[in-house]
C-alpha cells in the first residue's frame, strides 16, 4: 500500500450536513488515500446520498472543510472534477444516444482515458458490440453496467458511487466488483454507498456508519 | 459550525440587537410621517396649476425611489450571502421582497389616482409608471420563486440570483421604457417629479422620503427576526425562548 | 381643497392601510410561530 | 483544462443536443406550429381591416416569437435533469458556464431560428411590407438567441420545481420586455421607410451582454437547483 503522504488524496474534516433543520450528520473527518475504498453505511435517510453529493462537490456542507491534495475542492472546482468521476441513483444515461454517443460524451467531458476505448469499455462490462444499440433498447441492468463503463472511460482517480449494484444481478456485480478492484489496485479511491456488501478483498477498507 | 456563524454577528446576536432597535425605529418613523403629514397637508401651499392634488406627490414619489431602493438592496444582500455565505444577508434579502412590492404596489396605486385629475384616466402609459409596473413583475417574481422552492436556504439562494439578474436588467428596463414612451407619447414631457418645487412643498417629500427609509428598516427587522426564529428553531436560545414566551 | 379632496384623501388611505398591513403581517407571523413552536416543543417533551 | 478539450466539450454537447432533438423530429414543428398559429387568432380578434393589422402586425408577431421562445423553454435542462445527466455537466471537468452556453445555442437552433423560416408567411398574412418583413427576420435573427439565453436563467432556477413552467414565465417575461420594444419598433420603422440601424445596434448590444453574462448566471442558477 502506498504510503499516504500527508494531504494527497481527498480529507474531510468536520464534516457537516443538515436537512430542512435535521443535522443529518455532524463533526465527520476521514481521510482517503490512493487504493483505499471508503463505505457508506447507514438506514435510508440518513444522509449517504447527501455526503456523496458533498464529496462531489456538488453540494455545500453546512460545515466543515474538504480537501483534495491540499486544496479546498469548491475552489478547485473544474479541476476537482476532472479527478472524479459519479453515478448516482439515476444512471445519467440519454435514452435516445447509443450506447457509443453515450460513452464518446462522458469521455469529453471528463479527462479522457487513453487506456479504454469506447469499444473496450463497452466489452469490459460485457455489453460487447452494443455500441450502436440505443440506450431505450438496454435492461435496466444493462444501462447500469454502462452508467458504470463511463467511469472508464475517463482517467478519474476517485470514484463515487450511490448504490452501484442496483438493478444488477449476481454476475454483474462480479463484473462490477474487479472494476473496483482493478481500480484501487492501479491506485484509484473509491466511495461508495450499497446495501449489500462489497467484497473487495484485500483492499484497504474505511467504512463509516452514518446512522450510528 | 464556524462557516455557519462566521458572518457580522450570530443569529442569536442579532435576534437581540434587532429586538431592541425596533421600538425606537417605530417611533421615529411615527414622528417622522406626522410631521410630514402635517408639513404636506397644512403648511405647503396650493400649487397654482393643479390645486391640491399634487399632494399626492408626498405619497407616490417617496415610494416610488422606495421601490427602487429596496430592489438594490435586496440584490445586494442577495449577492453578500451568496459570495460570502452569510446567513443574516439571506435573511435581509428575502425579508425586504414584500415590503419593496408593497412600496411598489402603492407607487402605482397613488400614480393612477393622481393622474385621473390631470389627464382624466385612471392608468395612462407613462415611462415611470410603465417602469414601475414592470417592477412589480420582478417583485412578484422574486416571492413567487421562494415561495416555491421547499428548502428555505436552496430558496433564498436562488432568489438571490433572480434578484441579482433582475438588478441588472432594471436600468435597461428603463432605458427601454423610456424610448418606447417618446416614441409613442411624443415629447410632452409629462411632469411626474416634483413639479417646480417650492421649498415648503420639497420638505415633506424629503421627510416623507426618510420616513419611509425609516420603515423599511424597522419591518424588515421584523421580518428578519421572523426568519430566523424560523430557521433556528431547533437551537437552545430559540427553544427557551418559546419556553419563555 | 379644492375639488381633489376625493383623490388626495383616498391615496393616503391607501398609503395607511399598506403601511398598516406591512407592520401587523409580521406581528400576527410572529404570534403564529411561536404558537406553533411552543406546541411543537410540547410535543417533544410527550414523547422523547 | 486545455482550450482544446474545452472546444470538444463544447462541440460535443453541441453535437449531442442537436443529435436528440433530430432523433425526434416531430417536436421541432411544436414551436413553429405555436408561432403561426396564436398569430393567425389576432386578425381573428381584431377584424381583418389590412391597414389596422399592418399596424399592429410587428408587436402581434414579435409577442407571439416570445411566447413560442418562452414555452419551447422547459427542453432545455428537463430532461436532462430527469435523467441524471446533468449531474454529469455539474460535475465535468470542463467549466459549466461553457456547457450552458453549447446547450443554449444548440436550444437556440432548434426552436429560435425556425422561426424565421415561418416569419416572412405570418408577415403577408398581416399584410405587411416587403421591407417590414426584412426588419423582422434581421429582428428574430438578432432577438431570438436573446430569448434563449435570458430564458435559460429561468429554467435553471425552476429546473428542480415539480411545477415550475408556471413560475418560468412570470421571471422571464419582464426580462424579454427590452428586446420586444426594440426589435417591435423595429420593424414598424422600417414599415415607415425610415433607417433602422439604431434599433439593430441596441438589439446587438443587448445580445452581447447576456451571451456574456447570462450563462455565468445560468451555471449558478443550476448548481444551486441541484444542491
Amino acid at each position: 500500500m502506498a504510503a499516504v503522504a500527508t494531504d494527497t488524496g481527498l480529507n474531510a474534516r468536520h464534516l457537516a450536513c443538515m436537512r430542512n433543520d435535521r443535522n443529518l450528520f455532524e463533526q465527520l473527518s476521514f481521510r482517503l488515500g490512493c487504493g483505499q475504498a471508503l463505505i457508506l453505511e447507514g438506514r435510508n435517510g440518513s444522509g449517504k446520498t447527501s455526503l456523496l453529493r458533498i464529496l462531489c462537490g456538488m453540494r455545500q456542507p453546512d460545515d466543515g472543510r474538504l480537501h483534495w491534495d491540499g486544496e479546498d475542492i469548491f475552489r478547485l472546482g473544474p479541476e476537482y472534477h476532472a479527478q472524479i468521476a459519479y453515478v448516482g441513483h439515476r444512471d445519467g444515461v440519454k435514452q435516445d444516444l447509443s450506447a457509443g454517443e453515450n460513452l464518446r460524451l462522458a469521455r469529453g467531458l471528463g479527462a479522457p482515458n487513453p487506456a479504454f476505448s469506447i469499444e473496450a469499455a463497452l466489452d469490459r462490462v460485457e455489453l460487447w458490440e452494443h455500441e450502436d444499440v440505443l440506450a431505450r433498447n438496454l435492461s435496466a441492468g444493462q444501462q447500469r453496467r454502462l452508467a458504470l463503463a463511463r467511469l472508464l472511460v475517463t482517467r478519474a482517480k476517485l470514484w463515487i458511487l450511490d448504490e452501484p449494484f442496483t438493478s444488477l444481478d449476481s454476475h454483474g456485480i462480479d463484473i462490477v466488483e474487479s472494476l473496483f478492484a482493478n481500480h484501487l489496485a492501479g491506485g484509484g479511491m473509491l466511495a461508495v454507498t450499497s446495501h449489500h456488501p462489497v467484497s473487495l478483498n484485500d483492499a484497504d477498507i474505511i467504512r463509516i456508519n452514518l446512522s450510528t | 459550525m464556524l462557516r455557519f456563524f462566521h458572518q457580522l454577528g450570530s443569529p442569536k446576536h442579532f435576534y437581540r440587537i434587532a429586538g431592541s432597535w425596533i421600538p425606537w425605529l417605530a417611533a421615529a418613523c411615527a414622528v417622522l410621517m406626522l410631521y410630514g403629514l402635517y408639513q404636506g397637508m397644512v403648511v405647503a401651499p396650493t400649487d397654482y396649476q393643479q390645486g391640491d392634488s399634487y399632494r399626492i406627490m408626498f405619497i407616490h414619489v417617496p415610494s416610488a425611489w422606495m421601490s427602487l431602493f429596496i430592489y438594490v438592496v435586496m440584490a445586494a444582500a442577495g449577492a453578500i450571502g451568496l459570495i460570502w455565505h452569510m446567513k443574516l444577508a439571506e435573511v435581509i434579502a428575502i425579508s425586504s421582497a414584500p415590503i419593496g412590492a408593497s412600496f411598489t404596489f402603492l407607487a402605482l396605486i397613488t400614480g393612477s389616482i393622481w393622474g385621473k385629475p390631470m389627464w382624466g384616466t385612471w392608468w395612462v402609459w407613462d415611462a415611470r409608471l410603465t417602469s414601475e409596473l414592470i417592477l412589480l413583475f420582478l417583485y412578484l417574481g422574486v416571492m413567487a420563486l421562494y415561495g416555491a422552492i421547499d428548502d428555505k436556504r436552496t430558496a433564498a439562494r436562488a432568489t438571490a440570483i433572480l434578484a441579482i439578474v433582475g438588478v441588472v436588467n432594471i436600468p435597461i428596463i428603463h432605458y427601454s421604457v423610456e424610448w418606447w414612451n417618446t416614441l409613442h407619447q411624443g415629447p410632452t414631457v409629462t411632469k411626474f417629479g416634483a413639479p417646480s418645487i417650492d421649498i415648503r412643498m420639497l420638505i415633506p417629500l424629503l421627510v416623507m422620503a426618510v420616513a419611509f427609509k425609516l420603515f423599511y428598516v424597522l419591518v424588515v427587522l421584523m421580518r428578519a427576526r421572523l426568519e430566523v426564529l424560523e430557521r433556528e428553531r431547533n437551537a437552545r436560545w430559540v427553544r427557551e425562548l418559546v419556553e419563555a414566551s | 381643497m379644492g375639488g381633489y379632496a376625493a383623490y388626495v384623501w383616498s391615496s393616503y388611505a391607501i398609503a395607511l392601510v399598506v403601511l398598516v398591513a406591512n407592520v401587523m403581517v409580521p406581528i400576527i407571523q410572529r404570534r403564529k410561530l411561536l404558537a406553533r413552536l411552543a406546541r411543537r416543543q410540547r410535543r417533544e417533551r410527550r414523547q422523547p | 483544462m486545455s482550450t482544446a478539450s474545452l472546444n470538444r466539450a463544447f462541440a460535443l454537447l453541441l453535437w449531442r443536443d442537436l443529435l436528440l432533438a433530430f432523433r425526434r423530429r416531430t417536436e421541432l414543428l411544436n414551436p413553429l406550429l405555436f408561432f403561426v398559429l396564436v398569430t393567425t387568432l389576432f386578425p381573428l380578434g381584431i377584424g381583418a381591416d389590412p391597414a389596422l393589422l399592418r399596424a399592429v402586425a410587428p408587436g402581434i408577431i414579435w409577442v407571439a416569437a416570445l411566447l413560442a421562445a418562452m414555452l419551447s423553454l422547459d427542453s432545455v435542462f428537463r430532461s436532462d435533469f430527469e435523467d441524471g445527466s446533468l449531474e454529469q455537466f455539474l460535475i465535468s471537468a470542463q467549466p459549466l458556464s461553457v456547457l450552458v452556453l453549447a446547450k443554449v445555442i444548440a436550444h437556440w437552433l432548434i426552436t429560435g431560428l425556425p422561426l424565421l423560416i415561418v416569419a416572412p408567411l405570418l408577415g403577408l398574412l398581416l399584410h405587411m411590407s416587403g421591407a417590414s418583413i426584412a426588419a423582422l427576420l434581421l429582428t428574430l435573427l438578432l432577438g431570438t438567441p436573446v430569448l434563449s439565453l435570458i430564458g435559460a436563467i429561468g429554467v435553471a432556477l425552476t429546473v428542480g420545481l415539480r411545477r415550475g413552467g408556471v413560475i418560468l414565465s412570470l421571471l422571464v417575461l419582464p426580462l424579454y420586455i427590452p428586446v420586444l420594444i426594440f426589435a417591435a419598433d423595429a420593424v414598424a420603422t422600417s414599415g415607415a421607410g425610415l433607417p433602422i440601424t439604431a434599433h439593430l445596434s441596441l438589439l446587438a448590444a443587448l445580445l452581447v451582454l447576456s451571451v456574456s453574462l447570462s450563462p455565468l448566471a445560468t451555471a449558478a442558477a443550476l448548481k444551486i437547483s441541484l444542491s
